[in-house]
């Protein structure tokens, strides 16, 4: 399972780089040298990177691209917003302090993909995961425990990224 | 067509601007970090948004330039805000200060 | 003063790069355009039509991987020399990873694994359009090492099968030679094309090109990556 | 017109941010508006692509964009180097 998916990936990357120029003939070609190219580099890599794939994959994409990427793009416009309140003030507001996050998320990926949202949502970033902890700077100081963070940061983004990575 | 891309264009250069306003401005390490994170990634997306709608031929290859911003973005910032949390400790106003027993006490080398 | 003076002097060239771009009777007494002078036969070539003499769709390509060919085989050994230097210096027979004393953060080691496949493949496209598109074998190969490099720095632990390198690397290299005496068997010149030119823009065309540059961006690769790997292990003492 | 106000607004954000990198106290705050500029300059090899119609620039942009994030981690993992076994 994990060749199909390296091999996956490494396609959709190659035609993504290739893009829609050309004709029809020429997309042909492309398409037969990228697919020998990835079924070569599959074989050599599928040892060193981990990515798995199952049989619920497509259900998956499409949760993630219809309920997860609008909540995490509304976000990242609310953060610039924040950005542009703070830097366009004459006193900037501040209140930074660096604080711990409990999460419930199992798989590195959807860990990753949870400290990349918390990075890109309003005043907070993210620096590095220990395990269930995610330590976080954040502009607002307003909780102290771990659970009060957990609930004015990144609660909205677990909920949906634990169906999307089971 | 042309207008949404147009208007793509603006926001994305507003943001960028934005960006650079925040590196200047912010008082310290982590808050840039955190501005100039945020506002160029925001900018970056509504960019090439907009040259991805203005020539449709092109929207996978920009998509693939928008999916290594967004994945790599939030990374290379991360590495950037540990290794400046080592170099130089947290700063003199924080409220809070979890990270210190994770990554260990700063002692001052100047 | 001394910072105005050579502020005032950079702005002062800056000012005659810029007006000796224009068309103007002020270094060029007939006022000719001195933008546009490159070698008409070989730049202005279309997309769809018959390949002229020789060469690509990328003028450049077609100077570096056809006219001059024989300076790109130097280069490349330069290269390879360089690397063999590096190797003699730091290498030795039994290896580990440098202990640096300090980790790569979570976010780094997965995120790699997740970027390395879009870094890789762009390193490979790179290298396969070097005949279509700016770049070719040089920047391809570099992308394919800076692939490498990223899982380096991103896992304390992990070290690429260096001995595949080194086969590919002389493979790459020995084929090379032997495309040019082909060349000489086919053709009349070491390293002449012998292969169909083709329709310009087409991914199979400009004749042996293409192979060329896979051949010099998988060398290039290799070679890079066993530099960055010679700088990260030490000796078993 | 168009072209004018974005290269214009791109422009001002790389002005600002080279600023910060001329004046920045520390290397951290360098390196790290480093990082934001190189965005931006992304932003403006992509505008190029969108000025000429040119679809190639875009591979030069991902291109720039990869070798920036090697550029932030490679001087990422410098500065923490350079600090010792904290």
């Amino acid at each position: 399972m994990k060749y199909v998916a390296t091999f996956l990936v490494l396609l959709l990357s190659y035609l993504g780089l290739v893009g829609l120029v050309g004709s029809t003939e020429q997309f042909l070609q492309e398409l037969v040298l990228g697919t020998v190219v990835s079924l070569v580099l599959t074989f050599i890599l599928a040892n060193y990177v981990n990515y798995t794939i199952d049989y619920k994959f497509p259900v998956r994409l499409l949760v993630f691209v219809f309920a997860y990427i609008p909540v995490f793009v509304w976000a990242l416009i609310l953060a610039n917003f924040d950005v542009a309140r703070r830097v366009l003030s004459p006193k900037i507001p501040l209140n930074p302090g660096f604080v711990k996050i409990k999460t419930d998320l199992e798989g590195d990926f959807a860990k990753l993909t949870l400290a990349n949202s918390i990075t890109l949502t309003p005043g907070t970033l993210s620096i590095d995961v220990d395990g269930n902890d995610i330590y976080v700077h954040t502009v607002d100081v307003k909780g102290k425990t771990p659970e009060e963070n957990k609930k004015n940061i990144s609660a909205r983004f677990e909920k949906l990224l634990g169906v999307i990575f089971k | 067509m042309e207008i949404v891309s147009q208007v793509l264009l603006v926001i994305g250069g507003l943001f960028f601007l934005l960006g650079g306003l925040g590196v200047l401005r912010m008082p310290d390490v982590f808050n840039r970090i955190q501005a100039g994170t945020k506002a160029t990634t925001l900018g970056a997306f509504a960019l090439l948004l907009g040259i991805g709608f203005m020539y449709p031929t092109w929207f996978l290859k920009v998509g693939i330039i928008i999916v290594f911003i967004a994945i790599s973005n939030p990374i290379g910032s991360s590495v950037l805000a540990k290794a400046s949390y080592k170099a130089q400790g947290a700063p003199s106003n924080v409220v809070q200060d979890d990270l210190k027993e994770f990554l260990g006490g700063t002692e001052d080398v100047g | 003063m001394k910072n105005f003076l050579a502020l005032l002097a950079a702005l002062g060239l800056g000012v005659l790069i810029i007006l000796s771009l224009q068309n103007n009777t002020l270094f060029n007494e007939y006022g000719e355009d001195v933008t546009g002078r490159d070698s008409e036969e070989y730049g202005d070539r279309e997309y769809g039509e018959e390949n002229p003499a020789s060469g690509p769709a990328n003028i450049v390509t077609s100077i570096v991987a056809d006219f001059r060919s024989f300076d790109t085989l130097g280069e490349i050994t330069v290269l390879f020399v360089s690397s063999l230097g590096v190797a003699l210096l730091l290498g030795g027979t039994k290896q580990k990873r440098l202990d640096l004393g300090f980790h790569p953060n979570f976010m780094l080691r997965i995120g790699s694994k997740a970027l390395f496949g879009i870094i890789l493949m762009t390193g490979v496209y790179v290298t396969i359009h070097g005949h279509l598109t700016p770049g070719g074998g040089f920047p391809g190969g570099a992308m394919i090492a800076s692939s490498m490099l990223l899982l380096y720095l991103a896992d304390d632990t992990f070290r690429a099968k260096i001995k595949g390198f080194k086969i590919l690397e002389s493979v790459a290299g020995s084929l090379y030679v032997l495309i040019g005496i082909a060349g000489l068997f086919f053709a009349d010149y070491f390293l002449e094309n012998f292969l169909n030119n083709g329709v310009v823009g087409d991914l199979l065309s400009a004749g042996i090109i293409p192979l060329i540059y896979v051949l010099i961006g998988l060398k290039v690769g290799s070679e890079i990556s066993g530099v960055i790997d010679n700088f990260l292990t030490e000796e078993v003492v | 017109m168009i072209n004018a106000i974005v290269f214009g607004l791109v422009g001002l954000g790389m002005l600002f941010a080279i600023i910060r990198l001329i004046k920045g106290p520390t290397v951290a705050d360098r390196v790290v508006t480093l990082d934001t500029f190189n965005v931006i300059t992304i932003g403006l090899i992509s505008l190029l692509a969108f000025k000429f119609e040119n679809s190639l620039f875009l591979d030069v942009a991902l291109v720039y964009a990869i070798l920036a994030f090697m550029e932030t981690i490679v001087f990422g993992r410098y500065l923490e180097g350079k600090h010792g076994d904290r």
